[in-house]
């Protein structure tokens, strides 16, 4: 193994950069909770293994703190060597304003189209055929996590589809526990609105609003029952006073919550947590019913820099981001799936190999990242939150308003 | 000085030592606000860029919802700001001027929050008002079951959670500000006023109060600044929510040029708070610098 | 009418006579001390609350009471917040972010404070023409909510080359103290008497002459409030220090959001007490040390319109 | 007859600090009675004492036979008069008038007469819309004098109520003030540091140092006859001239001079010892004159000042300084011989040591 990721390492260098050797590489991102830190270290491990040094960037908060930071940096003339975005149409604009720069080069020599989990993710990398950034892991939205201690301890079984989960939910609350875990950011709430389309409405429903932006559709009657969950989804979470998603999956290790609905980078808490998948706590991947899932994820973008020796290390980067070792290492402490198709998941627990299982059935969709536009994409997050808090806000009333937004969507 | 030196180098030392004045006011205030002006006018998305469309921006603002939200909240939130600040800021002052004991300590006490940042200002408030172990959870745990005090978990009063969280920030400065009008005024006044056998609430209220109007205006000026400016405080304590219950113009701003990556709509928005800041000030600076000079 | 002054013989007869009898816990006392005090808790409860969260360990803040003193007083949240906490990879806490924020602060505050004190000076006595416009502009800048200067900011920054200095972000901090610095200076240079302008520029002295040897040695109170306001105002930015420096230069509050925003697991809120106070010790000395200096600078440079 | 205001033993201290020790005075009925002393001296504080502004230490205060020892100020049956004037600058003339009356629960038709006549006696009728920022400094102390007026009450507080004023308008309110007194006849306290005022307006002058009361008296007693060297010399301008030096029977003997002092009426019997000997320059004759005086120097004129009204003429006599007082037509030349007499018996004379006068 070692063998391989040394000579790997080498052979970029040799053929790429010709010799580039012990460059500081900043990379700035915002994986800073437990699992992820955790994971960002095994990255940070292999990078310093070229010789080169991986100087961290974290920026806590969530990505819509550190994404102005880092854009502001970019276009301000001053941008670090690699960058954390989501995948999609976030870094967009700064691709096409020529401030980021292609690593096609390493992609063709190491044949990352052949090794790639879905070719989805790649494309949204590319703009004008040249490649521009490295996907790192596959994160879906579609899980409800939920808390086998809790549910033992209101003396009823674990559900194993939305309905059922609903259904628990009074005996959950005489048991003074919190049904639904759901930290109160507006992305939370939209995230698990998408979910409860795609898991809910299945692949047609979710393509035409969010692909299509069918604004009828938006508005008709096939997206009315999904209001309805979530007007159920919004009742159940109403005892969830925290922020923050990990806090809310804090709820559910503990078993003060019976479930959270999350995307599998909660898994990474549970890790941390030593919770066993199966004893400690049980996953219903797309929701239980129709197991869906949308494939997003991390990507790394690598800004234009005018160093020719830190060019040349940020494609060493690229090709140590991508290689096995740091994708095994890295997805395992993550709790993602890794992007590449050709690795062994030994290790993959549980939960992990029901993902892939539905991945290998091609039940894939692409992720609302790569469909709408971020400025889209806040308009619906500042509906979803408003809808989540404000119990006032009938669901024809936000149905409403949602196909309005779907309507104007570029 | 035989011969008369030319206008332009009349007082050049002061026109060279108002230099980076004149340059901040002009190249950065009035250069960085027109920018932002014409550049509200475009569909600039991440990168501003120069494609036209009108009003399209103004139209979407004052269509959106949490825009109105905002410009409420900051209404709630600047009215009953300005209104407790002053009146709590110069009762304070004029408890604090009856020549008390441990006048020191006191004004310290006032004053210490305002030396922390908005940050901190609004974690520890988020902490105190969190109902599962804030004040809720310590009055409930003493007896009282169903005592409920959730400001910040519930979108009606989230505001005000704000607000006595900003108050408790800014009061002290208010104070200081005050103490320094009530310390400015003539001793005999106050004299006079006992002599003439007015009560100590009238003699306030309508001799001293008018007598400060420059402490109020410069609080004034103060407080109106840091309301238009309220932003930290907000993302610390609330994160805008429960929902849109706290979302505030500022920050409206930011979230759209950077999180939603649509500078036109967040230019669009400065420059509705701009035009709304002119409004407000231009008559009261024609007022205090325009009309007549100071002796 | 004889003169009464060498007549000692007793005068006082019964009744009123001295000082007026008051008692100590008379009702005005009470409504004065009772309002204080009570007022005095509000402020003083957070701060309280702070303080013992820190001393506490994870267990028993679980346990509930916030208010409740701690049980066993454990330092360990304040060696975790200065040394050890995590963001990102980086466990260094806020000690990094600390010597960060003095390098920026300690500049940033002398060189706004200089410039801002020659415009003000300028301002209030050598008027020349168009002084007022740029003044009322920058007064008005005042007004205008950072996040709309942001953007300009950038390009402005980047055209010159400064983006992502330390030196670019003390410039910055010197533009946004501007209009409330130059406006506290103007008030209290013009109210230093004409007279003494005048008798210094007919023994000869120039504008700078008059700024250093006369200007400057009276205004030890202004210059104080200055200081104060800005310390306190840049220690405590947040939005420029984490928009316009890199990783290795943010300041302490970003460090401090960055610990207490990167949840690993469970909130460790003893430590982000811990961190919150560090974070605030620089300025909360400064009040506490110059608190009555502050009062006074007040009185002279900003109450008069 | 029971006087105006009767002042009782009375102390005042802030701490450690005493500012009024033991301090007795009777103000009779219609009495204008000056507080006279440089600043510092406590007489503002007395007035303020009086007038109930400040708490005092120990005694007791009568006004109008009526203990007030701890009355509010307003129900003491005074008025009072700033030096800053303290007008309510937010107010017309006439609220400035009547802002207390109104307060007090005085019915409108009285208030009306009250300001009325006030503003008659002052002439400022054409005042009373306007505000205080739009009046001259003789205009506002006019006002703030209307304040005390309408009142209705039977003492006057003047707390150095001319000292903001420019040298003519002094003048000219200060014959207002002597005839306001004439006209309504109630009791004035006046505190100055202006000698001229206290000599014009005082009925009685109660010079004060240190918290006590030097010397109380007619302006003239102060004048003539000032109680100890403090006085003599706080009194006239220029001041007295004084010789360092020894009474004996020969008379008084100041190293190079010795005169009789025949004529000086003693206050308690002729004293021998060292001596102040005190004369005015206003009493020391030149030319032909001083020739008819018992003593005569001869100094040479070092300094001149010429009034119109009156020349003053600082001479050197030996190794001292005398200042003298010449009439208005007589111009000298500095380095004049010039010849100068007075009588003894318009000195003063005071002890060495206690500085009181023999």
């Amino acid at each position: 193994m070692k063998m391989m990721r040394m000579m790997l390492a080498a052979s970029t260098a040799i053929g790429i950069a010709g010799g580039a050797w012990a460059e500081d590489l900043e990379i700035t991102h915002w994986w800073t909770s437990g699992g992820e830190a955790a994971a960002v270290a095994e990255f940070a491990k292999a990078f310093d293994a070229t010789g080169n040094k991986w100087v961290d960037g974290a920026i806590a908060g969530s990505g819509n703190t550190a994404r102005p930071i880092m854009i502001s940096r970019i276009t301000g003339g001053d941008p670090m060597a690699a960058t954390q975005f989501n995948h999609g149409r976030q870094a967009e604009e700064l691709v096409e304003a020529g401030l980021m720069r292609p690593i096609t080069e390493v992609a063709e020599a190491e044949g990352w189209a052949n090794a790639i989990a879905a070719p989805g993710l790649l494309e949204s990398c590319t703009l004008d055929d040249e490649l521009y950034c490295v996907p790192v892991n596959i994160h879906s939205w579609q899980w409800l996590w939920l808390s086998n201690k809790a549910y033992e301890e209101a003396g009823i079984p674990v559900p194993k589809n939305w309905a059922e989960f609903v259904a628990s939910g009074p005996k959950l609350q005489e048991a003074g526990k919190v049904p639904l875990a759901m930290g109160k950011q507006p992305w939370q709430a939209a995230g698990a609105f998408k979910v409860l389309v795609l898991s809910l409405g299945g692949p047609e429903l979710y393509t035409k609003v969010y692909d299509e932006k069918d604004s009828e559709v938006a508005a008709g009657a096939d997206m009315i029952p999904i209001w309805q969950a979530a007007d159920e989804m919004r009742k159940l979470a109403a005892g969830s006073n925290v922020q923050e998603w990990n806090q809310a999956t804090n709820l559910v290790i503990t078993g003060q919550a019976g479930g959270q609905i999350m995307g599998d980078w909660a898994q990474g808490e549970f890790q941390m947590a030593n919770q066993v998948a199966g004893t400690d706590y049980t996953c219903l991947p797309g929701l239980g019913d129709q197991p869906y899932l949308s494939t997003a994820g991390d990507a790394i973008y690598f800004p234009l820099l005018s160093d020719d020796a830190k060019s040349a290390a940020q494609l060493e980067l690229a090709s140590v981001l991508f290689s096995s070792e740091a994708q095994l290492a890295f997805n395992a402490k993550k709790g993602s799936l890794p992007v590449r198709k050709d690795l062994d998941l030994a290790e993959a627990n549980d939960c992990m190999r029901q993902g892939l299982d539905i991945l290998a059935k091609g039940n894939i969709v692409a992720d609302t990242d790569q469909l709408i536009s971020p400025d889209t994409n806040t308009q619906i997050q500042d509906l979803m939150i408003q809808f989540v808090s404000d119990m006032n806000m009938t669901p024809e009333d936000a149905q409403a308003r949602f196909a309005e937004i779907i309507a104007d969507a570029d | 000085m035989s011969t008369r030196p030319s206008r332009l180098f009349h007082n050049m030392n002061a026109k060279i030592a108002s230099v980076p004045m004149v340059l901040t006011a002009m190249v950065v205030f009035l250069g960085g606000s027109i920018w932002t002006v014409v550049y509200s006018f475009t569909d600039s998305k991440l990168l501003p860029r120069e494609k036209w469309v009108g009003l399209d921006q103004y139209e979407r603002l004052w269509g959106t919802n949490r825009w109105l939200v905002s410009i409420e909240n900051l209404a709630i939130y600047g009215v009953l700001s300005l209104i407790f600040s002053l009146v709590i800021g110069f009762v304070l002052a004029a408890l604090m001027d009856q020549k008390i004991r441990f006048e020191d300590v006191f004004r310290t006490i006032f004053l210490y929050p305002f030396a922390l940042s908005f940050i901190v200002t609004g974690l520890v408030w988020q902490w105190l008002l969190n109902p599962d172990f804030g004040v809720q959870n310590v009055i409930r745990g003493i007896g009282f079951e169903s005592f409920t005090f959730d400001p910040l978990y519930d979108a009606d009063l989230a505001i005000y959670g704000i607000l006595f969280a900003g108050l408790w920030q800014g009061t002290g400065l208010v104070m200081c500000l005050m103490l320094a009008g009530l310390r400015g005024i003539d001793e005999d006044i106050w004299k006079a006023a006992r002599v003439d056998g007015i009560p100590a609430w009238k003699t306030y209220l309508f001799i001293v109060i008018p007598m400060m109007r420059p402490v109020f205006i410069t609080t004034l000026v103060i407080i109106t600044a840091g309301i238009v400016k309220l932003y930290d405080l907000v993302v610390a304590q609330t994160g805008g929510g429960p929902g849109i219950a706290t979302e505030v113009p500022a920050k409206y701003v930011y979230d759209m040029m950077f999180q939603a990556q649509n500078l036109g709509q967040g230019f669009a928005a400065s420059t509705m708070m701009l035009v709304s800041v002119i409004i407000i000030l231009i008559p009261w600076a024609y007022l205090e610098f325009g009309g007549k000079r100071r002796g | 009418m004889a003169d009464v002054t060498t007549n000692p013989a007793p005068r006082i007869i019964d009744g009123p006579r001295g000082r007026k009898p008051t008692r100590a816990l008379s009702g005005r006392n009470i409504m004065i001390y009772g309002t204080l005090i009570v007022v005095a808790l509000y402020y003083l409860l957070p701060l309280y609350v702070m303080v013992v969260t820190s001393l506490k360990g994870m267990p028993e803040i679980r346990m509930g009471n916030i208010f409740a003193p701690p049980v066993e007083i454990t330092f360990q949240p304040w060696v975790k917040a200065w040394a050890e906490a995590c963001t990102g990879l980086n466990c260094d806490g806020l000690s990094r972010g600390f010597w960060n924020s003095v390098q920026i602060t300690v500049p940033s505050v002398f060189l706004s404070i200089a410039i801002a004190s020659l415009n003000g000076y300028a301002l209030a006595n050598w008027r020349f023409k168009g002084a007022n416009i740029f003044f009322t502009i920058l007064i008005i800048g005042a007004f205008i909510p950072y996040q709309v200067m942001l953007y300009p900011i950038v390009i402005l920054l980047r055209e010159a080359g400064l983006y992502g200095s330390l030196t670019g972000l003390i410039i910055v901090h010197t533009i946004f103290g501007m209009p409330i610095l130059t406006l506290l200076f103007r008030n209290y240079f013009s109210s230093v008497p004409e007279e003494l302008f005048k008798a210094a520029r007919v023994d000869g002295a120039g504008f700078w002459g008059i700024y250093f040897r006369i200007m400057l040695p009276m205004s030890l109170p202004i210059f104080v409030v200055a200081m104060i306001l800005q310390v306190t105002g840049i220690w405590n930015d947040f939005l420029f220090g984490v928009v316009y420096t890199r990783p290795e230069n943010y300041p302490m509050t970003v460090q401090l959001n960055n610990i207490v925003n990167s949840v690993q697991g469970v909130k460790e809120y003893n430590v982000n007490m811990a961190a919150t106070l560090l974070t605030g010790l620089v300025p909360l000395i400064i009040y506490f040390i110059s608190g009555k200096l502050f009062v006074r600078g007040i009185a002279a440079g900003a109450v008069k319109g | 007859m029971e006087p105006s205001i009767s002042i009782r033993n009375l102390d005042l201290s802030f701490g450690a600090v005493s500012v009024l020790k033991d301090l007795n005075l009777d103000i009779g009925q219609g009495e204008f009675l000056v507080l006279l002393g440089s600043s510092g001296c406590g007489k503002s504080t007395l007035l303020n004492c009086i007038a109930g502004l400040l708490d005092i230490t120990d005694g007791q205060i009568f006004i109008g036979g009526r203990n007030v020892t701890w009355e509010e100020p307003s129900k003491r049956g005074i008025g009072m008069v700033f030096q800053s004037y303290a007008l309510y600058p937010q107010m017309t003339v006439e609220g400035n008038l009547t802002f207390g009356l109104k307060n007090a629960g005085v019915p409108k038709t009285e208030i009306a007469q009250r300001v009325a006549r006030a503003a008659k006696i002052l002439q400022i009728e054409p005042l009373l819309n306007r505000k205080p920022a739009a009046l001259s400094g003789g205009q506002r102390q006019r006002v703030a004098i209307g304040r005390a007026l309408v009142r209705d009450v039977d003492v006057f507080l003047f707390d150095e109520p001319l000292s903001n004023l420019d040298a003519k308008l002094r003048a000219d309110l200060r014959v207002e003030i002597k005839q306001l007194h004439q006209t309504l006849d109630n009791t004035m306290i006046y505190v100055t540091h202006d000698q001229i005022e206290a000599m014009t307006l005082a009925d009685r002058i109660a010079i004060m140092r240190g918290g006590l009361i030097l010397q109380l008296g007619t302006p003239d007693e102060i004048y003539t006859r000032p109680a100890n060297k403090y006085v003599a010399e706080f009194i006239g301008s220029p001041s007295m001239n004084f010789f360092d030096g020894h009474l004996d029977e020969s008379g008084f003997t100041a190293k190079d001079i010795n005169f009789t002092v025949d004529g000086y009426d003693f206050a308690n019997g002729r004293k021998h010892g060292p001596a102040w000997f005190g004369i005015r320059p206003e009493h020391i004759l030149t030319g032909a004159e001083a020739e008819t005086r018992p003593v005569r120097l001869s100094g040479t004129a070092d300094l001149v000042e010429p009034l119109g009204s009156d020349t003053l003429v600082r001479l050197r006599v030996g190794d001292r300084l005398i200042w003298v007082r010449m009439d208005g037509r007589s111009k000298p030349a500095i380095g004049d011989q010039i010849q100068i007499g007075f009588n003894p018996a318009r000195a003063s004379i005071f002890d060495k040591d206690s500085e009181e006068r023999l």
